[in-house]
């Protein structure tokens, strides 16, 4: 790619101002999310890093409906806004449902399993940046294995995270979710391709955006994309999306490269040994091999 | 009672500097009170910390709104913020800067280069170190020494080393104007 | 039409006569024949809503939020644990002033887990900014369900109203259930202010920051105080239409009372039989029994009490420890009065414990014996202890 | 929001002004500067795509817009032209 | 030895000197640091434990009443939506007479979010059967969280120890930290009555039936009241053992005050600083601090109120609509005490906004004008609100 | 089978006196458990049926330690009970955590869900009747298609239960739990060989039994096994285990019977057509053909 | 509990008697009973598996314990042998 | 005010019982209250509901310790409870059985065989509304038609009728003892 694709809209949906941090992958996800979706569409939000940065009262970066509940509920209310649309014979505005890897993974997860059990009309939409970074970099049931964290630290008879991945696509999978989707802020076009076949289905759909978070990652500003793209090219983040049961790698790295190039760029692995980093590549070569990924 | 404000960027370790300062007042026998106040914003944005230092324990915990000096960790914010609001009489306001900045008003000034002193030393633009010996030279709050001893105690080893030299430097370099 | 029903099937009902579109709740006991009662008539086409079979009540009140927020008239119930396992929520409810309407089946608290009745559970959230009526009778159920969507509606916020589980859910009795269009006359459609949409997006729920929250929080208590005022104008409003009244507290024979028995609930009820009892002996008791628990009224409450000696506060909640919520909130309200009548507490009837007429008469013999000697003891006393009660058991 | 100095708040704290944070200049965060080379610059849309902000709209060349931008360096980072240098800030 | 630490590592100290055995708490500001102080300490192996990361706070209760049912010694640390969000299970450890000991750094509820300190959240659980400490400053911190144990223990009932977000939880100053054998003497490790052990097979949480609920609840609330004693007793053996003691209440120059400011937590320390420049000036004013919140400390209070005209009552929550919790438990200690004072409840500091030495002095000077009138006409008042606030939002 | 197997251990560690409907499956279950566990375990049991039937104060059927504190956290206090019992060095006891249905696919899915993802050693068993039937008998997620509940009533516009049944042994084997199973009443052997080999595992297990509910299912009280079996003979319910990814189905019914004769002996399906009937087995035959079952 | 006339209730009604609800003799409930044909019974202790009580104690022949079977009929509909009849309880 | 309790087994409709009774006492414009004592018993245990009625509105909430009139829907609970604990003097035990209990004093006994009844009707063992005719026929508390009018207005069609049936052949078989 050495031009943006021109399927990304030009609207801007996100205004600037926000507070993110210079260089977050995550809002970046956010202004993806709205370009893909547009302007019909109500947002529940999660609390977390995107809700905090853009609604400082009296301020919003939101130029779509948009409301913040608490923490483990954005898929409950969510839920509720479909519900009520639907009694109010709203049409064709879609209740889209916007978490962290926490507020997904860990506190949020039953709201999320109970509305796709149910088969509620919401999009789901998970952006991972691996840890509660709103709390300051807490590990989270997303953390990979070996991240430091502050709930992880490293010293002498711990260190860093030890239990591998929570697996939430497969878990939402599992759940018989029409449509289940990873994705990555650094392959915008993909992303946005997503929501919006995820968007287009009646019924709960499910789309995971990984994101760096250049303090929780303890990466450069700059190189939040580059970290990111670097995830998907050592087949450490997979991109793949799963309808009605079929699974479909929607981009298979040509070359993998060692799991290692991903991991030095960020500070949150830093400690980690030869071993450490060999027992990742293996877990990433599993999981490789899983998908179908040389 | 000496109550002093900090201004720097989220990550900048304004809350460190200080704490920091009170340790070092500790160490002299005094009491402090180092506290942050922290919004919404992320790293980068502007954001204030404060210290009070004081001969008998401090129970006020209320915000402090008449500074009796103010630390400005990084010169951007001069332009963004409005430092020297509610200064004391007197009141000495600490700017990491090469040259004098103007539009504060002389006489008040002390200016140390610590982004500088800090590449030099710690070998990155951590700043909150360097300014504290700047702090203690134009201020005399706290004697080098127990800035240096505080310095030591806070920091790991090898750390502790690099920063107490950004003290030292800084507390050196610094231009009363 | 006059009709024997639980008080369950009267607050599944008012919910239908309301035309509330979305229903969001959980099952539990008391409380869940009034959801199951909603599922029937859904299931029928009597009723025109969303019914979701939310799996916790924290998301069945998060979903409520959802619903109002786009501005869709919502309802839920609860009780006991349910309650507590949304409390978060209703805070969040009442601080994004969402008119939701919810009835509580009250129930006791846990552990150890009692499925009967007290009100310890919405005493436990009387601070969240929800108004809180409590009813009597299945009656008075049904009109505070109809009046609860004026109030939210009119003054954005959120309204629970609450009744004895089993005694008043479970108990079948005459009901007079008004027409739907004398229903629909009363209530119109519920039209949000700034509903989440499209056409005019705004965002709800932003980090109040310090420079704001407290303003915000003012405004929503004064809201919460504005209620009295509402209360009794809808409540008027309804009398004229429906020949019902109910207003913020009830006086019973109290004006003239050197006794006066103050409560909440169905124990209102036997007690008032129990003051015509005591009137015939020409003791001069009676009752006033607070309705609008929140906001509390203090005004009406203060005149009501005045004239009294001692005033004995019967309630089904303990802040353990200390006393009942009541009987603060009315020490509270009787703080400065000059003259003010002796108070005294009387817990009662936790988890399902009867309260029977002897232990109401054991309270007024109690208050007697105080007004006499102008002085009281033991503020806050157990009504109904089994009596050989050994230790605390450590 | 305030009016003149009366505060006025709508009832649960709901923000009518969508995107109003745009009247927060956050370009007054930046340490470093982006600056296009606009020789080099294709107007491929990259810096665009994936700025944060956004700060950046699209064009041959590309412009930042300084308001906003927080100097992150993405756009420097990503540019296959190697067209935007990051120059500090403030300093000097 | 004294060191400089913030209250969250005070508490985080603490813990480790208590030896706690299972930790279980997630992250929510403004407490976070205690729990990465203490993930810390597990993962350098200077403490013992399993440090359990659950996936909410409602599950973090849980397993502390898991581990602490087992016979471990078990420890958390919340704030705010966390506390809400586990309310349930509060009530259900109390119930359960678990000595589980949680610090609880108090900031805002939500709607809106507000990460900032006030009281809403612990007083919104003052109810449960939980003993509540309030903390002044970050060495009462660490002191009673170790105070805290033994209550807890020998009661069987869990201890929550608050201290103001923000203000103590990221406010660094000298703390005298004792040494690992003296806490060790003064905190013997748990020995659990009857736990949760194959040998010896004990159900716990059963169906509470209406024939023994209310007695199994008045045990608890007997339990609660003999707190006070017991607090009272363990902080005369601590400050034996380490110098320092805060009893139930403190009384500052209040002894011949015409007007006291009653207060909880931190701004008590600004508060004190102003009676000084006030005393200078001759007038009589003190200060009674509330430290055990829950059991209320009725007689003490009483004494130490009786001889004042006003009494003001500072505090950071709100019952919405009505008054502040800690006004409501005063003026309800204070019912039937004949002379009482005149109270005023002046709501201040909600969400973060700074309480100034300026609001206190207005809190004064209105106590001042009723203590001349002798009369107080509005109760409830709000301090520090921004001044051209427009309505009801409506 | 013609004779009990002898595999069965005689102790009973589960009294009599308790208050469960008379024909109660989900009690069988509970005693089932006690005889495979034996004596050295801990229970922590969720709010439900078998919770309020065995505990009216001051009696107890339990003659193993138990503790309920509420509904939906059975798993993570039982996790706090592993944590616990590690925390003293009791080793050889195993934290076990029972919930209905409704404690474990709904209200209770979160506790559970983190339990496993943190790899806490804890061996949970939901016992699944199909409902919440201590409330009387509410849809859960684990309720069957075109089943009737009180929440999913026969109505005009609304005929029973519209949602396929919540498939959690899926979504807990989506976490990458080292053993997980699904076990019937009507095979108790299957059931306690299972019990047995995930407590032996030092881990999170799953074990998902299917216990018929008297007044829930609308059977008569004698039929309790009777429709359990059916259940399994007919393919509506797999018995299969997954050990560390491996899927084994334990048992293979010999030739499937339709579903309509599991169906016709319960009340809750009374009201269902010809035609539901048939879409019901295609369900079946859907699932069986994962399974690799004829 | 209940001692003499004296509650005794153990704090947080923690109750220390394992499995007492074997005091309660749930077999009032009953409303048809199971009969054992002993000459049928071959003993093979299905009954005694499938009883949710449990009533049945294994053995040839199997053994009814009156004072909790709640006559479900499980038993008999289980027996391999039909060694079991249920009869109507109580009446006549 | 009178009140009857209702003795049955979880599942057997003794509830149902007491709200029928006090529909029929409506409809002859009477008030009426009627409500269940639950415990955590499933079906098959005992339990009781109860009535009241009364010419004006009826406020009293306490459970009912001294009935009016008792009411057996199943003649096994005899052995295990004491179903004329409190009963009033004068009062009715109205019992579903073949023949007369002993054991119950005489002179106060209303005897119907329910369950005969019922399985001839309504083909199945459900008692609650034979005994209600037994009931109307013992105390005269609310008229045969008033119950035949209550019962048909809640059982849907065809039940209805049946459930009538029920009450009509208990009211004339109902023996007073
Ligand atoms: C009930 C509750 N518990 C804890 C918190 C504190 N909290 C707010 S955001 C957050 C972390 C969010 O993490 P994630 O969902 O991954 O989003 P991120 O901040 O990483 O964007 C936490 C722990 C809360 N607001 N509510
Ligand atoms: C927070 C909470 N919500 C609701 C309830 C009420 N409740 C108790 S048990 C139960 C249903 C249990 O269903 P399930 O888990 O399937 O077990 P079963 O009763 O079917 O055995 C419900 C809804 C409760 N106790 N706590
Ligand atoms: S902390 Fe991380 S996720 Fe949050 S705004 Fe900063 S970069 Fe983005
Ligand atoms: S990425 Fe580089 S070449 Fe492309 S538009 Fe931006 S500055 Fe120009
Ligand atoms: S430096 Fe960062 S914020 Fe600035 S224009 Fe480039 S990408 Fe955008
Ligand atoms: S309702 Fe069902 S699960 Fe509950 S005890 Fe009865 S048969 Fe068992
Ligand atoms: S199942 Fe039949 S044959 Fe076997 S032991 Fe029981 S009664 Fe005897
Ligand atoms: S009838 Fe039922 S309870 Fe009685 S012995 Fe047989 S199986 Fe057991
Ligand atoms: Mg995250
Ligand atoms: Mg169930």
């Amino acid at each position: 790619m050495t031009a943006a694709p021109p399927g990304i809209p030009e609207e801007e949906l996100l205004a600037p101002g926000h507070r993110a941090c210079a260089g977050c992958g995550c809002v970046l996800a956010m202004r993806y999310l709205l370009k893909a979706l547009g302007r019909n569409i109500v947002v529940s939000m999660a609390t977390g890093c995107m809700e905090v940065v853009t609604t400082p009262y009296p301020e919003t970066s939101w130029r779509v409906p948009w409301i913040h509940s608490a923490f483990e509920n954005a898929a409950a209310t969510a839920a509720g806004i479909a519900a009520g649309l639907k009694a109010l014979g709203k049409k064709g505005v879609k209740s889209v449902a916007i978490a962290g890897d926490g507020g997904t993974a860990d506190i949020g997860l039953q709201a999320l399993s109970g509305a796709v059990e149910r088969g509620d009309n919401v999009l789901f939409c998970c952006y991972d940046n691996e840890a509660y970074q709103n709390t300051g970099i807490q590990r989270s049931g997303a953390t990979p294995f070996g991240a430091w964290t502050t709930t992880t630290p490293i010293g002498r008879v711990k260190r860093g995270e030890d239990r591998p991945k929570k697996d939430v696509p497969a878990i939402i999978a599992a759940h018989g979710a029409p449509y289940v989707a990873t994705a990555s802020v650094a392959y915008p076009l993909d992303f946005i391709n997503k929501l919006r076949r995820a968007a287009a289905i009646e019924g709960p759909t499910y789309v995971h955006v990984h994101a760096p978070c250049v303090p929780g990652w303890r990466i450069e500003t700059s190189k939040t994309i580059e970290v990111a793209r670097l995830a998907v090219l050592t087949g450490a983040w997979v991109l793949y999306e799963i309808e009605r049961g079929q699974l479909r790698v929607t981009f298979k790295p040509p070359k993998r490269r060692p799991v290692a190039d991903y991991l030095k760029l960020q500070g949150r692995f830093r400690h980690l040994t030869e071993e450490e980093i060999a027992q990742i590549q293996r877990m990433v070569d599993e999981q490789c091999r899983r998908f179908g990924i040389e | 009672m000496i109550e002093v404000r900090f201004h720097g960027r989220g990550g900048q370790g304004a809350v460190t500097a200080a704490r920091l300062l009170v340790e070092a007042a500790f160490l002299e026998g005094k009491y402090g009170q180092a506290f942050p106040f922290f919004g919404a914003e992320r790293r980068g944005a502007p954001i204030v910390a404060f210290a009070r230092i004081d001969d008998k324990p401090i129970r006020t915990r209320t915000q402090v709104y008449e500074p009796s000096h103010v630390v400005v960790l990084d010169p951007t914010l001069l332009e963004v913020t409005n430092v020297a609001a509610g200064l004391k009489a007197g009141g000495i306001v600490v700017v990491n800067a090469k040259e004098a900045p103007t539009g504060l008003p002389a006489g008040r000034l002390a200016v140390v280069d610590a982004t500088g002193i800090a590449l030099e030393t710690l070998g990155a633009p951590i700043t909150n170190t360097a300014i504290l010996g700047a702090l203690a030279r134009a201020t005399k709050l706290v004697s080098l020494d127990s800035l240096v001893r505080a310095v030591g105690n806070y920091f790991g080893d090898k750390l502790a080393e690099k920063n107490i030299a950004a003290v030292r430097v800084a507390y050196e370099r610094t231009k009363l104007l | 039409m006059k009709q024997v029903l639980t008080g369950n099937e009267a607050a599944a009902i008012a919910a239908k006569l309301a035309r509330v579109k979305v229903i969001s709740a959980y099952p539990i006991t008391p409380q869940t024949a009034i959801v199951e009662k909603l599922a029937e008539f859904v299931a029928n086409g009597e009723l025109d809503a969303e019914f979701m079979k939310v799996e916790s009540e924290h998301s069945a009140m998060s979903a409520c939020i959802g619903a109002a927020a786009v501005g869709a008239r919502a309802f839920t119930a609860t009780s006991s644990q349910g309650l507590m396992l949304m409390s978060e929520m209703l805070y969040i409810a009442a601080g994004l002033r969402l008119p939701i309407v919810m009835a509580n089946a009250n129930r006791a608290l846990s552990a150890p887990l009692n499925i009967w009745c007290d009100q310890q559970d919405s005493m436990a959230v009387r601070d969240s900014g929800w108004v809180q009526l409590y009813c009597e009778d299945n009656q008075e159920i049904l009109d505070s369900i109809l009046q609860a969507y004026r109030v939210a509606e009119e003054l954005m916020l959120p309204v629970m109203v609450c009744f004895d589980g089993y005694i008043l859910s479970h108990t079948a009795e005459p009901v007079d259930v008004p027409e739907q269009e004398e229903v629909d006359d009363f209530l119109p459609p519920y039209r949000p202010r700034h509903p989440l949409d499209p056409a005019m997006p705004v965002t709800m729920g932003p980090v109040g920051v310090p420079e704001y929250y407290q303003e915000i929080r003012y405004m929503l208590h004064e809201a919460v105080r504005a209620a009295r005022d509402k209360i009794v104008e809808v409540d008027r409003e309804y009398g004229k239409r429906f020949g019902r009244r109910y207003g913020l507290v009830e006086c019973y024979r109290s004006d003239d009372a050197e006794i006066i028995l103050l409560t909440l609930g169905s124990l209102s009820g036997t007690a008032k039989d129990l003051i015509d009892r005591s009137r015939k002996r020409g003791e001069r008791v009676g009752l006033v029994r607070v309705r609008a628990y929140r906001p509390f009224p203090r005004e009406v409450l203060v005149k009501a009490l005045e004239h009294a000696k001692v005033v004995a506060v019967l309630e089904k909640d303990i802040s353990l420890g200390w006393a009942g919520a009541l009987f603060a909130d009315v020490s509270c309200a009787l703080a400065n009065v000059e003259g003010a009548p002796l108070l005294m507490n009387f817990i009662c009837g936790l988890g399902g414990r009867d309260v029977s007429p002897l232990q109401i008469r054991e309270a007024l013999r109690a208050a007697a014996r105080a007004a006499e000697v102008g002085e009281v003891k033991r503020p806050v006393r157990w009504l109904g202890l089994r009596e050989k009660l050994v230790g605390l058991g450590i | 929001m305030v009016e003149g100095d009366i505060l006025k708040i709508i009832a649960g704290a709901v923000i009518t002004e969508p995107g109003n944070t745009a009247q927060t200049e956050t370009g007054s965060w930046r340490n470093f500067r982006p600056v296009i080379d606009e020789a080099k610059c294709t107007g491929c849309g990259m810096c665009w795509m994936f700025c944060p902000e956004p700060a950046i709209s699209k064009g041959k060349p590309a412009r930042v817009d300084y308001r906003y931008c927080k100097g992150c360096g993405i756009c420097a980072n990503e540019c296959p032209f190697k067209a935007i240098t990051m120059v500090p800030e403030g300093r000097d």
